[in-house]
């Protein structure tokens, strides 16, 4: 097993070099000038100039390119244009915060996503099948940008029950160890804060996760049934098995691998979606810096957070592709 | 019938698909009975309802569609047909068994064997874990799997195909069931390895004294392991009788044919009789006998008369209008 | 010829037989009846027929221009007679920017789309065909692509090529092609296995003929189903870039920029988020209705 | 000297009034675990620098009028000036020489005393780069000399400073007070150089805490403050950029204050008993620059006049809701010089054609409007105030194309000349017409990439008046020059002006003793919240 | 009689997904190694052994639709192993082949007519002809005209096999390989293929290379038999000789094995132990002795060679065969 993971870790190495030449053209895909582009038309020449040199865009570009890859290596993501701040520290700080919401979104889109599918599937045209599979198919078609509006509109306007934006109010003092506010607020057991930081997160996480969560469902159930009609699930019913033991063990295991994969796919839509979700909820994470830096032009921000965004969504997939060696025997490692 | 208690009744059973496309009568109609012991052997051609039937008495009808619309199924004197899914649950391993047609699908592939086995004895047997271990080496070694404490480990894709159908009859058999369904056991199989099967069924039967119900479309097979044979067409029988009478004096014209579209290993070559046309789609069978639009001694009356299943000889039943005046119809 | 027509089957009765069977010949006329069949995907088609009228006839289905406000004192109007589904910040009829933003969905998702399926099926297919390294570059770069979210993705090459709604467009049909490009690989990789293939080999069938007479039909029903589906994802993902002010500018009737205008009026006037934001919801919803149904017709395990 | 004597009376004055309130508040406090009070601010964008002279946005004011004193400071509700830093100050007959004497007691936030040499320091700083935006402005400093007006600052005892000018200038005094000019810690700056702008250390009444980008900034109470010390212990300035969002959060409670209030909110505010609307004074405006340096139409004065004539401002100041009153002039009508004789060009749609097509642009042309995209004091609608413009310049066939960018950036293209007709607002810095007209409209201004003068207006007639203006200490005189020009911009019609809005500002009813100072940003030790 | 077909020593090795990535030998898959026989014009030529051992490789590798990895094709007399393109496909018009799946082998885009008439327009034959052909065609293999327009998923198994078959003659071949053209059918339908196989193998003269695991079909319709096992010949002669007198421990078990429709009469079975060898990782020596009953020492290191062991002709490999020569 060991061997396979350096392994894939070894394979990875092409992709992510794609992955950075990628990222690395982006600024030279900037028709014309990009330094022009980022300072504007009537940049005097001299701006020009320091701000070329500051990006090296007057060398080759193999050595443009072996320059960005050596400082990432390095862990120097640059600095950006706008706050001339360390992109790296930056990203530092807000990592936490889209991954915090990320994983709660998933979390809460697999288990919602999985249960569904199952019951779905187990009870097949029924009510709640049509129920669920309606709401599924809505989930895919949903804006979630739309979603988080309406849902600010009902909880927080109408209802006032959850706050709006933000990760935590800004009464709640919390000491920050990892700047994951949930674990933080358990590591110091704090509660006032677990509960605030939890109320934050809840609609942004539902938004982030509807789409994922629909997927998810669908997934699920279209997995089960296919799984369900096998052959070794009428051999588990023929040995006489508790049905729960049939559904449970014998199907769900094997249904779950395809399910396994779409998961780790989902991970790319919600990085992606954290993009409008942080814009909406004010939500102070590396979606709303990428796009403030999009919007700001400020490209070495842009080109480091997506690559490092890349960089993350391979690792998991990654991650998921072992998982799905381990759960499943057929595939050998060695 | 000689013996009084069969082990198994199948009365008169309708298993109907309810599909968009129409009603598919995959099972109109069969009685048969299986005694304790005895190996019985449905053949037909494929979609003709064997595999139906095999699930209409373990109760695995997927429903929907599937229904059981009329019938009874005795098993030891009880109606299976009035028990709850639970109760079937009880009877399905100790009491009836099944062995798939394909050994490649129907083992899990994400657990061991030893679970597989495992979890059946443990489901019915008041046993220790360990004692179940014992039991499922046991079996093991009875199926003839080599290095049964090694193989234990292993996953089912590290069989190959009739290592995992002797695994299967492992499991089939670890609760001692007094009947055994196989389902076309040795399709799958290639020649040589399924002659190691079916001498395995054969020395099963002969140690363990359980009846088994033999479902395929080898008439070959059926001659070699079945004390009995009930031959069928599209969802009901054409023709039931003793293995050794039927091949001597079939009577039903599919059975004849069927005996007669095989080529044969003997010297002089003969052209193969074929039976012309295609099996019946389900969906709507023609007024009458099935079987009139391909059979070569097809009569007017054929067409629009569907003959009953009428004992043209000792325990010998056929299902033809040729024989309407030999004996008397079975009732139903 | 000395010999007789075999004897077998009998033509009246294999006549009589496929009688039963529907009548209509091709596989996409049973899949059109299966389609008509089934409910949702009939809701699906209805409702993209729906956004197609609505985009033809936009200047005689529309109350009002979708651009021009009458008056600034008539903003935030709530849903009235005049104005059934209020007025937007401006002023102007929400229900006319909404039907004039369908031409902006439709236009988008083809061209989206295009852009996708035209390239994605190009790649995927060459791959696929032809195997070996070409297959193995032009995989490796899908895969490159595939490791960038897709929004993510389109909203850094907006970022580049500059906030508007053509370079929109371009964004999200770039960022489509990986899919299209695996789907196409796949289903030409599994035709190409097939006997049917080997037997166009058998008779001789050149490469080029083989490809386009026998590998790419073939291929056609997962590429219409992804086209389908796709469309809907396009109209989505170009709406969250307008939403994000990346895509469509003002003011054009574009459905995600309309509800990212509304915004500011949240709470007072949560009619001009609602509406556009349901108009791309139901729209969306027709493209994955219908893209399921597809699914489902041309599905070869479902025949028979 | 006078002067300084009202504003300690002021000082008592509110001082009994927050004593008050804290009275209220200490027995609310017992029943707290946490004694702080924290006061959360929101507001639409999140600061830029943190080195005032560095900056020019409101934002970034915001929270380093906090941080940093001033030489002298304006008093609570005007823009007279008060005694800060500097206890007491004296001007030379010609007004050439200014002496301040300086309080002896103040520490910066990093335990070092401050001193006439730290005054020194700032001023060289800012006296020998082109980076410090206002100091330009104000003093008239260009490249090729960097010290504008300014001809040296001397430290002339331990606690007393003594400028000497090139020449007369009428505003230098207000001008100091601007929060630009906070003086700041010389350790501090030489220890972060180049980071300075995120490590602020100054003698205010608020002590740097943290900045989170995007997020917030948080400042608290400086114990040591030689000024009022502040009644709530902390002060977190947080970003909501979407104006809906923020009073959102206002109405949960989880802020207490904010700008940036959406004009169509005001009402719900006003009507809920825990909300309270709390009006700026105005002195501002917004407007739209016309770049009269781009080749093409918007070179042209007829077509600027055109332009003007094609608005229809009243139409237009519906999407203020109420906040604003058309503007005419470059400088609000509360301020002093005010030219009310100067007739807007009004709404007339045919004259524009007839001078378009004088210009030869019968048939109109393209052109691009630079909007920011978050709403400012002074504009509450930026986007949809472009696309009514848009629309209405549609009439006289000039088709406008909408660039909308966040604030910063905005504030970066237009600077750097990039666009055609760019949305832009002024809030007085020092309630002199000078801070308008000058900043704004004189060609020293309209240097590219750092230019204040975003219509790069160059009119040497008008020059040569602002800067008579300047240097002229007599105010009558100096109106007479700022009538004159008004009329002059009103005629060549640089700009559209827009609209002077008295910004609205909501708030928790919690909050007392809030003084909103018409330059748009205060000092925030006076201001009380109840628990 | 004249050999229409021959292979001397084809071997097809098929290239496996290296497990390790840095190793440097490759591993392969040895589906055909080292096979040689012939054909003669308008004889049946009966390949039995059980899955996976090889036999549609080495039917493909003959038309060339695999190339070979080692050894050489003849087509009446002429080496057509290094044949490419245009070359190659002129021979197809006398070389075609029927396969074993009646549901994959047609396109399920294209009406029958298309299917039937596509070979004939590849090689440039006129309509009128074509039409004239297509319908001919038809009636041999028993289908009607108005079938033409129909699509394959309209038709049952055995149906498509006349399809199949129709195609297959368009081009008039001589020489027709059917891998397993009745493995997938019903009994009942079977016997109408073989049937209509046989009718057409006397009309048009045609040489079959006639593949399948049913040893009584191969009995039913081959003159001679080749038995393979792993990619190898074991034992190759006329029909009646194989079958009566097997000599190859690998025919004597395989024959044994097939349960006859006589209930009567108890046969001697030769129960062969364990499973057939990977053919990726095939045994030593003689590739059988692994589940060979007679196995002994040499067999576990010597490659035993086809030798002739019987005067008319049957040739076996197996050490214990006595060779012999005439
Ligand atoms: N779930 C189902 N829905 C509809 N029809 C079904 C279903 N399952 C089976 N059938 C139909 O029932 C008929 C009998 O099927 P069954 O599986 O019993 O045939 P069989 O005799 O076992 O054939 P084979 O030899 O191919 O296994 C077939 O025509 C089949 O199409
Ligand atoms: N294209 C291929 N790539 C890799 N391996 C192959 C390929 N084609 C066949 N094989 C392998 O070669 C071996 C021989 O295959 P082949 O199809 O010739 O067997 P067969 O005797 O026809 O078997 P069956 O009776 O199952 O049709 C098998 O192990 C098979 O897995
Ligand atoms: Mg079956
Ligand atoms: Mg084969
Ligand atoms: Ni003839």
């Amino acid at each position: 097993m060991l061997k396979y993971i350096v392994r894939r870790l070894f394979m990875l190495i092409p992709v992510l070099i794609g992955v950075s030449i990628l990222t690395f053209s982006l600024i030279h895909l900037i028709p014309g000038d990009p330094a022009r582009s980022m300072l504007g038309d009537k940049a005097t020449e001299a701006q020009l100039e320091s701000l070329q040199e500051e990006l090296g865009l007057n060398d080759p570009y193999i050595v443009q390119y072996g320059r960005f890859l050596g400082d990432i290596v390095q862990g120097d993501l640059g600095t950006s244009i706008q706050s001339k701040e360390d992109i790296a520290l930056q990203l530092l700080h807000k990592l936490p915060a889209t991954i915090e919401l990320t994983i709660f979104a998933m979390i809460l889109a697999v288990v919602v996503g999985i249960v569904a599918g199952v019951i779905a599937a187990v009870k097949q045209y029924s009510w709640f099948d049509n129920i669920s599979m309606t709401g599924a198919l809505f989930g895919v078609s949903m804006p979630i940008f739309w979603l988080g509006l309406m849902m600010i509109f009902v909880f927080s306007v109408q209802l006032q029950l959850l706050p709006p934006s933000g990760r935590m109010s800004s009464s709640i003092e919390l000491e920050t160890i990892t700047n994951f506010f949930l674990l933080d607020s358990i590591l110091t057991l704090n509660w006032a804060a677990f509960k605030d930081t939890f109320f934050h997160l809840l609609m942004p996480g539902i938004a982030l996760g509807t789409i994922p969560m629909a997927i998810i469902a669908r997934m699920t159930r279209s997995s089960m049934l296919e799984v369900m009609k096998q052959d070794y699930i009428r051999t588990a019913d023929a040995k006489g098995l508790k049905k729960h033991l049939v559904i449970f063990q014998h199907a769900l295991k094997n249904a779950f691998l395809p399910v396994l994969t779409v998961i780790g796919l989902q991970f790319g839509l919600l990085l992606g979606g954290a993009v409008l979700t942080e814009t909406i909820f004010s939500w102070p994470g590396v979606g709303r810096y990428v796009y403030l830096a999009v919007l700001g032009r400020d490209y070495p921000v842009v080109q480091s957070t997506i690559l490092i965004i890349a960089i993350i969504f391979v690792m998991v997939n990654l991650l998921t592709d072992l998982l799905y060696k381990y759960f499943d025997p057929r595939i050998k490692y060695e | 019938m000689t013996q009084d208690t069969p082990l198994l009744e199948v009365k008169n059973l309708h298993t109907h698909f309810f599909t968009k496309a129409g009603v598919v009568k995959a099972v109109d109609g069969i009685d048969f009975k299986v005694n304790p012991g005895e190996t019985l052997g449905i053949v037909g051609e494929s979609g003709s309802g064997k595999s139906i039937t095999a699930m209409s008495i373990l109760g695995l009808i997927p429903s929907p569609p599937g229904k059981i619309v009329e019938g009874e199924i005795n098993f030891k004197g009880e109606n299976l047909l009035n028990k709850s899914q639970k109760q079937m649950r009880k009877i399905r391993g100790p009491e009836i068994a099944m062995v798939f047609q394909d050994p490649m699908t129907s083992l899990n592939p994400v657990f061991t064997v030893e679970k597989q086995l495992l979890e059946t004895i443990l489901a019915h047997e008041n046993m220790s874990k360990k004692q179940a271990k014992e039991r499922a080496l046991e079996l093991l070694n009875l199926v003839g799997i080599p290095d049964p404490e090694n193989r234990l480990k292993n996953y089912p894709h590290e069989f190959s195909g009739g290592m995992r159908q002797r695994v299967m009859i492992a499991i089939a058999l670890s609760c001692n069931p007094s009947l055994l369904i196989a389902d076309e056991p040795t399709t799958a199989l290639d020649v040589t390895i399924q002659a190691q099967i079916l001498e395995l069924f054969k020395r099963m039967q002969k140690e363990l004294n359980m009846a088994i119900v033999m479902i395929t479309h080898d008439l070959g097979v059926v001659s070699e392991v079945c004390d009995r044979v009930m031959v069928m067409y599209a969802g009901k029988p054409a023709e039931f009788s003793e293995t050794k009478h039927l091949f001597k004096k079939g009577k039903h014209p599919y059975t004849l044919g069927l005996i007669n579209s095989i080529p044969k290993i003997t010297p002089d070559k003969q052209k193969l009789e074929a039976i012309d046309g295609v099996p019946p789609d389900l969906r709507s069978l023609p007024n009458g006998c099935s079987f009139a639009p391909r059979c070569k001694h097809v009569m007017d009356s054929c067409l629009s008369n569907d003959p009953d299943i009428r004992e043209v000889d000792d325990d010998h039943f056929v299902r033809c209008l040729l024989y309407e005046d030999s004996k008397k119809a079975v009732t139903t | 010829m000395s010999l007789q027509p075999n004897p077998l089957p009998d033509p009246k009765l294999a006549e009589a037989q496929e009688t039963n069977q529907s009548k209509s010949s091709s596989l996409w006329g049973d899949a059109f009846s299966r389609i008509v069949k089934s409910k949702t995907s009939l809701i699906g088609l209805c409702i993209i027929l729906i956004l197609i009228i609505t985009a033809i006839f936009a200047p005689l289905i529309a109350t009002h221009s979708p651009t021009d406000y009458a008056s600034l004192t008539d903003r935030y109007q709530s849903p009235s007679s005049e104005h059934i589904l209020g007025t937007d910040e401006l002023g102007r009829d929400i229900f006319s920017r909404i039907v004039f933003g369908s031409r902006i969905s439709i236009q988008i998702g083809v061209i989206a789309v295009g852009i996708s399926m035209i390239i994605g099926v190009l790649l995927g297919g060459i791959a696929g065909y032809f195997g070996r390294w070409i297959d193995q570059i032009i995989m490796r770069l899908i895969d490159i692509m595939m490791a960038f979210p897709s929004i993510l993705l389109a909203i850094a090459l907006v970022a580049v090529l500059g906030p508007n709604l053509r370079n929109a467009m371009i964004a999200v049909g770039i960022v489509g092609i990986p899919q299209f490009a695996r789907i196409v690989r796949s289903a030409v990789l599994s035709v190409k296995e097939t006997e049917y293939i080997e037997a166009a080999r058998a008779i001789g069938a050149k490469h080029g003929r083989t490809l386009m007479q026998h590998v790419l039909p073939n291929c056609l029903a997962p590429i219409i189903v992804q086209a389908t589906l796709s469309i809907g994802t396009a109209i989505l993902d170009a709406a969250g870039l307008s939403f994000l002010g990346l895509g469509a500018q003002p003011p054009k009737p574009e459905w995600g920029a309309m509800l990212s205008d509304g915004r500011a009026a949240l709470q007072n006037a949560p009619w001009v988020v609602a509406f556009p934001g349901m108009a791309i919801f139901l729209v969306v919803l027709g493209f994955n209705l219908f893209g399921d149904g597809l699914r489902d017709a041309l599905d070869p395990r479902l025949k028979q | 000297t006078e002067d300084a004597g009202t504003g300690s009376t002021d000082d008592n004055q509110s001082e009994d009034d927050s004593s008050d309130s804290s009275d209220d508040s200490s027995e609310d406090q017992a029943t707290e675990d946490t004694g702080d009070k924290t006061l959360v601010f929101g507001r639409g964008a999140d600061s830029i620098q943190l080195d005032p002279s560095k900056v020019t946005d409101g934002e970034s004011i915001y929270v380093t009028n906090q941080i940093y004193d001033t030489l002298v400071r304006y008093k609570e509700e005007n823009t007279e000036v008060k005694p800060a830093l500097a206890e007491d100050w004296n001007t030379s007959e010609d007004g050439t020489v200014w002496t301040f004497k300086l309080r002896e007691d103040v520490k910066f936030h990093d335990g070092n005393d401050f001193t006439a040499e730290d005054v020194v320091f700032n001023f060289e700083r800012w006296a020998t780069s082109g980076e410090f935006i206002y100091y330009g402005y104000m003093f008239g400093a260009s490249e090729e000399d960097l010290g504008g007006i300014i001809e040296s600052v001397e430290a002339t005892g331990d606690y007393e400073v003594t400028f000497t000018l090139s020449e007369p200038n009428a505003p230098f005094l207000q001008t100091l007070a601007m929060p630009p000019f906070g003086i700041a810690s010389p350790a501090a700056v030489e220890e972060h150089g180049e980071d300075y702008f995120k490590n602020p250390v100054g003698t205010g009444p608020f002590v740097f805490e943290e900045w989170v980008p995007d997020d917030s900034i948080t400042v608290t109470k400086n114990e040591d403050y030689f000024g009022e010390a502040a009644n709530v212990d902390k002060v977190i300035f947080r970003t909501i950029p979407d104006n809906g969002a923020r009073f959102l959060e206002l109405q949960a409670g989880s802020i207490d204050l904010m700008t940036g209030l959406n004009p169509q909110d005001i009402g719900t505010t006003e009507d809920d008993s825990n909300l309270q609307i709390i009006r700026r004074p105005s002195m501002n405006i917004s407007y739209m620059a016309m770049n009269t340096s781009k080749e093409g139409p918007m070179s042209e004065k007829l077509v600027r006049q055109a332009i003007n004539l094609a608005i229809d401002k009243e139409e237009l100041l519906t999407l203020y809701e109420g906040i604003g009153k058309p503007a005419k002039n470059p400088i609000p009508p509360s301020l002093w010089g005010y030219n009310d004789e100067v007739e807007d060009y009004g709404y007339d749609v045919e004259k524009a054609k007839a001078l378009l097509a004088e210009a030869g642009y019968a048939d109109g042309f393209d052109i691009s409007l630079y909007t920011m995209a978050n709403p400012r004091p002074y504009m509450p609608q930026p986007k949809v105030t472009a696309q009514a413009i848009q629309q209405m310049l549609k009439d006289i066939n000039v088709n406008v194309k909408i660039t909308e960018s966040d604030w910063d950036t905005h504030l970066t293209a237009t600077e750097n000349a990039e666009h055609d007709m760019a949305f832009l607002g002024w809030t007085g810095d020092n309630g002199d017409p000078d801070n308008f007209m000058y900043v704004l409209l004189d060609k020293d201004n309209a240097k590219v990439g750092s230019a204040g003068n975003i219509a790069f207006y160059k009119n040497d007639e008008v020059h040569d008046l602002l800067k008579e203006a300047q240097t002229e200490m007599d105010q009558e005189v100096r109106t007479e020059l700022y009538m004159e020009a008004q009329e002059l911009i009103h005629e060549d019609a640089p700009w559209f002006p827009i609209a002077h809005t008295t910004p609205p500002l909501a708030a928790s009813q919690n909050v007392t003793d809030y003084v909103p100072h018409p330059t748009g940003s205060e000092p925030f030790n006076l201001l009380d919240i109840k628990q | 009689m004249s050999t229409l077909l021959e292979v001397k020593n084809i071997k097809k090795h098929f290239p496996l997904k290296s497990e390790n990535f840095f190793s440097r030998e490759k591993p392969v898959l040895k589906a055909v190694d080292g096979v040689s026989f012939s054909i003669e014009a308008g004889e049946t030529l009966g390949l039995v052994g059980e899955s996976g051992c090889g036999k549609s490789t080495a039917g493909r590798v003959m038309l060339k639709l695999l190339e070979p990895t080692e050894g050489e094709v003849f087509f009446k007399g002429e080496n057509i192993t290094s044949f490419r393109g245009e070359q190659l496909r002129k021979l197809r018009k006398d070389m075609q082949i029927i396969f074993q799946d009646p549901y994959a082998s047609l396109n399920p885009r294209k009406t029958i007519e298309q299917t039937i008439t596509e070979p004939m327009k590849i090689f440039n034959i006129p309509k009128e002809e074509r039409q004239k052909k297509l319908k001919r065609l038809l009636d041999v293999v028993g289908l009607s005209s108005y079938h033409k327009s129909r699509y394959p998923h309209e038709f049952s198994g055995g149906q498509r096999q006349r399809i199949g078959i129709a195609r297959s003659l368009a081009l008039e071949p001589e020489l027709v390989i059917c891998d397993e053209p009745v493995s997938a059918l019903d009994v009942s339908i079977q016997a109408q293929v073989i049937n209509l196989m046989e009718d057409l193998q006397d009309e048009f003269n045609l040489t079959y290379l006639f593949i399948a695991h049913d040893l009584s079909v191969v009995h039913h319709i081959s003159d001679r038999v080749a038995v393979m096992y792993l990619g190898e010949l074991v034992e190759i002669g006329e029909v009646a000789e194989v079958y009566q007198n097997p000599k190859h421990p690998y025919t004597q078990a395989l024959l044994s094995a097939v349960p006859e429709v006589n209930p009567n009469q108890e046969k001697q079975r030769i129960i062969l132990s364990g499973d057939l060898p990977s053919p990726a990782n095939p045994p030593q020596g003689c590739k059988f002795h692994t589940r060979c009953p007679y196995a002994e020492e040499i067999c576990r290191t010597q490659e035993p060679k086809l030798k002739k062991v019987s005067s008319d002709g049957q040739m076996a490999s197996c050490h214990f065969v006595k060779e012999v020569v005439d």
